[in-house]
């Protein structure tokens, strides 16, 4: 197993890319947000998503996915952060099919053919407080006749607005358990957060919500292995989508050095500027190698495979945050306006940053895991 | 009891009794500012009295002559003013172009007519004035100007346009430059002008910025008629001018932040995040980036006020505004991107009422332009390495 | 009271940069060094300090000193950090001299003088781990007939191996006491630490050692604010020194850019270098504002001025941590070689970072000043 | 079970029963390494044992040929071996410049007689080498090499001087650029050559570094008669094989401190500082650091190895040396940094046994060549800039 893509990868990324600046180019991103869409994000597209093998790349064949590994839904990742482009992809695809590849049988069933089929948008709900932390999660399940009863608050949820289905994680009496929750349900209350980078996520409340024994994925009190499973995976591909944004930041900001004039001078002549640039170049393939180190790992299940995720997701975090901001400080004045692109790019990069532990988050992983 | 401790007493006095509940602690975000004008709008009633009571004492330009409506303070007494402002979280009574740059340029190059004229109005924040520098692909090489003004005899005609005008749609006033010698080589023939919005001709265009607000505008300059009454210093040395206004706008930028107020960080990251059992912020790793922040900041301020001292002794140099101005809008942004860390995902919201319509995000992101406006990071470390270390060819 | 320097005060700072280049400049540290000084440092130059009034700044004028303040400390720290002079000024001169000044009459008629006049070396032992941590002090005095017991062991000991009196800090009934202790006491062991700026330190080893009753400064038990009051000055003349050699290192790189060659072209003129230099003299500018800070916080006895005390050490020890690693690496492959000085100055910023307390440790008490 | 499988088993049981106790374990310090040559120095004779066991299987050069005494091994199969030492942390049996440097440039411009002349004797550590390129006055500017060779048929004669030649006065042989056409214009006209230290008019001096050390000389030439056969690659051309070998150079001081070995940062900083309560090292400012760097050391490594990787498929772009270079220089400043910080006072000591003679300081400034040694990080910044990023005039 080695850290570049094989030839079948490479022409996943380039239909990827091909089918992303056809189909939500940034510009897709824009008129969703400047449209005030509903929902914030394409159903439409999702389904083409579907349509294209895209949707269901970690899904088994069975249920009428790709049945490819972490590295196929990196690529996926990386080029909808190059395109910026809402999707359920990451929440759906990545998230909450593998919570559900650990469900029953009647469970797969159910939903994981829908989300290959960009059908269904199933949302996990994880986060509590401001930031990422599931190891403090408060959300409560507690036996209620056959089943049980759920009390909490989520936020960060991704998707939920519009989710078919939620999963939410509680605490059960010796752990944490994963249920299968209907949006519909009463006693859930979902409200859109509208976010900087116009992506979707959406705070859910829980009062008193009844749900049967058969929402359990997995099994009662065992839900935190098959959640840490999701989220690292989640985190790698999140690492992904962070290099995707950050280099296509750095790309445009390239292409301006080399043409824009000021002071006399191509601004890319500037020593200065050039040596930034080349420290940026150097912390980018830095990043690259981090992510798909751990997209390696996941797929060979090795036992470090955790803290070689929380290695990329730091990494690709700080370096995709310095990319945007030399983007806009090289950019100057028209980086700072709405008009163009990089600014979009600081603001996907920032809630990425925050999506399933930021580098401190992954550094205090480490800490811990190095012992110290 | 010296003279400073009785002037302490007074002032402290003087503050208790004036300023209102409501302009007491942290400006949460710029909509909170008083930025005054023909057209002005306070946040609340209270904050128009504090204006008012504070231009009245020329305290919102504490070391201005009194004759021109400034407060007549000494540097010494405008640091006990300040310290005591700073004491019951005093809000500044008002935001203004025409306190940081304008004034200063007045009071050094204006004539004894355009004094007597403007500064008044500006202490008490009856004028709001702008900013025209910079144009379109000149960004910060503003020795590329070429808005014109024709000579007309006891006037001139003015064609052109600015961009990055900040707030032109609110102003009533624009100092800008202008070339009034199109043969003259690049910074030579440039010249310093006043132009009241209201005059026929001048119309603006808000630009959208990435923090959705538009603060900044173009503004276009169709024939408009200016008196040349309203030159500002010598005819075609407008440089000079501009060179001494744009280091008092970069203290100005690089003091912004620091001297905005705003919560601490920590306390906001405490606040939205927890603490340990030990009293430790709950995220061990966003602790350490603070407390080195706060470090810097605390250090800057004290950086900021021994430049004060310095200037007051006659011993600074002129490019230390722009050392100022490099640190500290980088500074800014640095406080802004862990005040996003700090407040976590809470934070990232856009257009809820539950942050007062993103204002954290928003805030944030227009910390960015702090390092490109009035001269980026770049051309002021350029301007370091030339006058302050003699670099070759810098 | 402002942060610039009266004209006394510039006095001070041109009569002790005039002295200590005539007398001391580097060459008088490498003789030291190289002639393996048994003592390492030269009390011949310390009585010569003590004539010139700049051993005593800090001593009343009553006990034969100047009775100047603590930015007139600064200010012989600055240039003894410019010349990287081996000096007990720090150790005695700022640090015991403060301790001193809260002790007894006769305590204060035997040493004050002493050390005015350059004739005495008093030093403070208080660390005892590899890091610098007063509130983790072990070494304990239990009472013992007329007097006390001290056991422990203390490291970093400024000039330790050169001593005429040790003040120890040590742990009583309820609180910290501070031990006047003659090194030629039974059971105190003195091992000389030649460290890597070829300043000088020492370990006390401390077993069984008896001292009476009037050994104590100040009083039992409430030796904590007497030590903080000097460890602060301490700190703050540290940070003045760092600033010095900082600077120093600064402006030798500066004059090495603006005559030296590569390329065809003085390496002055690479905007690259220039960006970082300019950077670097911002640094400076505002290391030097908050020690000047730190300094007149002190003298002005204000309430916060240990908390100013922390951000000058915090920041003048990274400043200068900066300066030297640009020094050695602007001068390419001479600044690696021992005849150079640049590297002399890396060295002593490392020590002088670790004295006292490093960044890490000032940032500390940043955050719990500040309550997170 | 696959080839790579059983190769694996076979690897591990080999070094299982073949690696000395004494060679396992972290290096401490420079003085630990194996460099071999003439005149070996072995820090115990079970370190002797190793590099004999491993220079017979070829493993001190895993990937080269075995005609030439490499061990063979395709690039799955190395790494395979790389893990498995990695496993039971068996130290490199050899340090060597010339399975480093010298080996790769021999391979891709030697001629036949050279590679089965010298590469065996490199694979068992038998000769050491060094490398001359740097000349007083230099510097990083490689095209300025004065060093001269003059022309006598079958051989010529040398004159001039090299400086930062490492470890040259315990080295067997230099490979080294001279000219050999002193009319061509700066990079052509020189050319790179193998001497013998031992022959008659070559001498070293030691540089005293500021780590106390003398790792760096300078070599003279003194009319020493170099043999035509010991020409590497074209005549005149000799800066193709100086840029090969650089880039081998440049990824091999990148990754020196991270393969070198040395303990963890955080466990050497838990031991000289102790944990809280909550099993956390005692410093929170420097556990922040500390973590950060590992990061980057993690993400370093795994660069490291998709640089191989590419290398192997054919997609390495050559300047892709020059980042790791740059990287790996940075990364392992930075460690050496957090080292000291990690040990406080107890790793100023200079010359006490307690520090074994000072190793952690002197260690630490050694560090500070990595940056400079091999091309500076500015030349490597402005290669990447001009060759990766195609900005105008880098």
């Amino acid at each position: 197993m080695t850290l570049i893509l094989t030839e079948e990868q490479t022409m996943l990324k380039e239909a990827a890319d091909g089918f992303l600046n056809e189909h939500a180019p940034i510009a897709h991103l824009r008129k969703l947000r400047d449209s005030k869409d509903a929902d914030g994000v394409s159903r439409e597209l999702w389904r083409a998503f579907g349509e294209m093998g895209f949707a269901g790349v970690l899904i088994p064949e069975e249920h009428g996915g790709s049945g490819l590994g972490a590295v196929e839904a990196g690529v996926m990742a990386e080029a909808l952060g190059r395109t910026l482009t809402p999707s359920p992809f990451l929440g759906s695809g990545v998230l909450s099919a593998t919570v559900l590849k650990g469900g029953s049988a009647e469970q797969q069933a159910a939903w994981l053919p829908r989300i290959a089929a960009g059908e269904a948008i199933v949302s996990l709900a994880v986060d509590e407080g401001a930031k990422h932390a599931p190891a403090r999660i408060a959300t409560v399940a507690e036996r209620s006749g056959n089943g049980f009863r759920l009390n909490g608050a989520k936020g960060f949820v991704l998707d939920g607005h519009v989710a078919d289905a939620l999963i939410v994680a509680a605490l059960t009496g010796d752990g944490l358990t994963l249920f299968l929750v209907d949006p519909k349900t009463a006693g859930v209350g979902i409200e859109r957060t509208v976010m900087v980078d116009a992506h979707n996520a959406a705070r859910v409340t829980l009062t008193d919500v009844e749900v049967d024994a058969d929402a359990v994925i997995g099994s009662v009190d065992g839900g935190e292995g098959l959640l840490e499973g999701a989220l690292n995976l989640g985190r790698a591909c999140a690492a992904a989508s962070l290099n995707g944004a950050g280099d296509q930041a750095f790309q445009t900001t390239m292409a301006y050095l080399r043409t824009r004039k000021q002071f006399g001078k191509l601004i890319g002549e500037f020593q200065a500027l050039q040596h930034r640039s080349a420290h940026l170049f150097s912390e980018i393939e830095i990043a690259r190698a981090a992510v798909m180190g751990a997209l390696t790992a996941l797929d060979a299940g090795r036992d470090n495979a955790g803290l070689i995720v929380s290695v990329a997701k730091a990494k690709a975090g700080r370096v995709a945050e310095l990319a945007v901001q030399e983007a806009v400080q090289m950019h100057g004045g028209v980086g700072m306006t709405d008009e163009y692109d990089v600014g979009l790019f600081m603001k996907r990069v920032r809630v990425l940053n925050e999506l399933l532990g930021d580098a401190g988050f992954h550094q205090e992983r480490m800490a811990r895991a190095q012992g110290f | 009891m010296t003279d400073l401790d009785t002037f302490r007493a007074e002032t402290r006095a003087w503050l208790e009794a004036n300023c209102p509940a409501e302009c007491r602690g942290p400006v949460e975000s710029d909509e909170d500012r008083v930025w005054g004008g023909r057209n002005a709008v306070f946040p609340t009633p209270a904050h128009k009295t504090w204006l008012d009571r504070m231009g009245a004492k020329g305290w919102t330009a504490p070391e201005w002559p009194t004759v021109y409506g400034g407060g007549g303070l000494s540097r010494e007494q405008a640091k006990v003013l300040h310290s005591e402002m700073r004491r019951i979280d005093a809000q500044a009574p008002l935001a203004s172009f025409g306190v940081w740059m304008l004034g200063p340029a007045l009071l050094a190059f204006g004539t004894e007519e355009q004094k007597q004229r403007f500064l008044p109005e500006i202490v008490r924040g009856e004028i709001r004035w702008c900013q025209g520098y910079s144009e379109p692909g000149a960004g910060s090489d503003l020795a590329a100007i070429q808005t014109r003004a024709e000579d007309k005899g006891d006037h001139w005609i003015v064609n052109g346009q600015k961009v990055w005008t900040s707030y032109a749609d609110k102003a009533d006033w624009i100092f800008c430059l202008v070339r009034t010698d199109p043969e003259a080589s690049k910074h030579l023939g440039i010249s310093f002008v006043l132009i009241d919005m209201a005059t026929m001709g001048v119309s603006t265009r808000p630009i959208t910025l990435i923090s959705g607000k538009s603060p900044f505008c173009e503004t276009f300059f169709d024939d408009v008629r200016v008196e040349k009454e309203n030159l500002v210093g010598t005819l075609n040395r407008g440089w000079d001018v501009a060179k001494y206004l744009l280091a008092h706008e970069r203290t100005m930028i690089g003091a912004m932040g620091e001297l905005g107020g705003g919560r601490p960080i920590g306390q906001v990251a405490t606040g939205s995040i927890g603490m340990d059992d030990d009293g430790r912020l709950d995220e061990p790793m966003l602790r350490a980036r603070i407390a080195e922040m706060e470090i810097d900041a605390a250090a800057f301020r004290l950086a900021m006020e021994r430049a004060g001292d310095q200037v007051k002794a006659g011993q600074a140099h002129p490019a230390i505004a722009s050392m100022l101005k490099y640190y500290g809008s980088e500074l800014n942004k640095r406080r802004h991107e862990l005040l996003m860390a700090a407040g976590g995902s809470d934070a990232l919201e856009w257009e809820s009422d539950r942050s007062r319509h993103g204002s954290a995000a928003r805030d944030w992101l227009r910390t960015k332009a702090n390092s490109i406006e009035g001269g980026t990071s770049e051309v002021q470390l350029n301007i370091i390495a030339k006058h302050l270390l003699q670099l070759p060819g810098a």
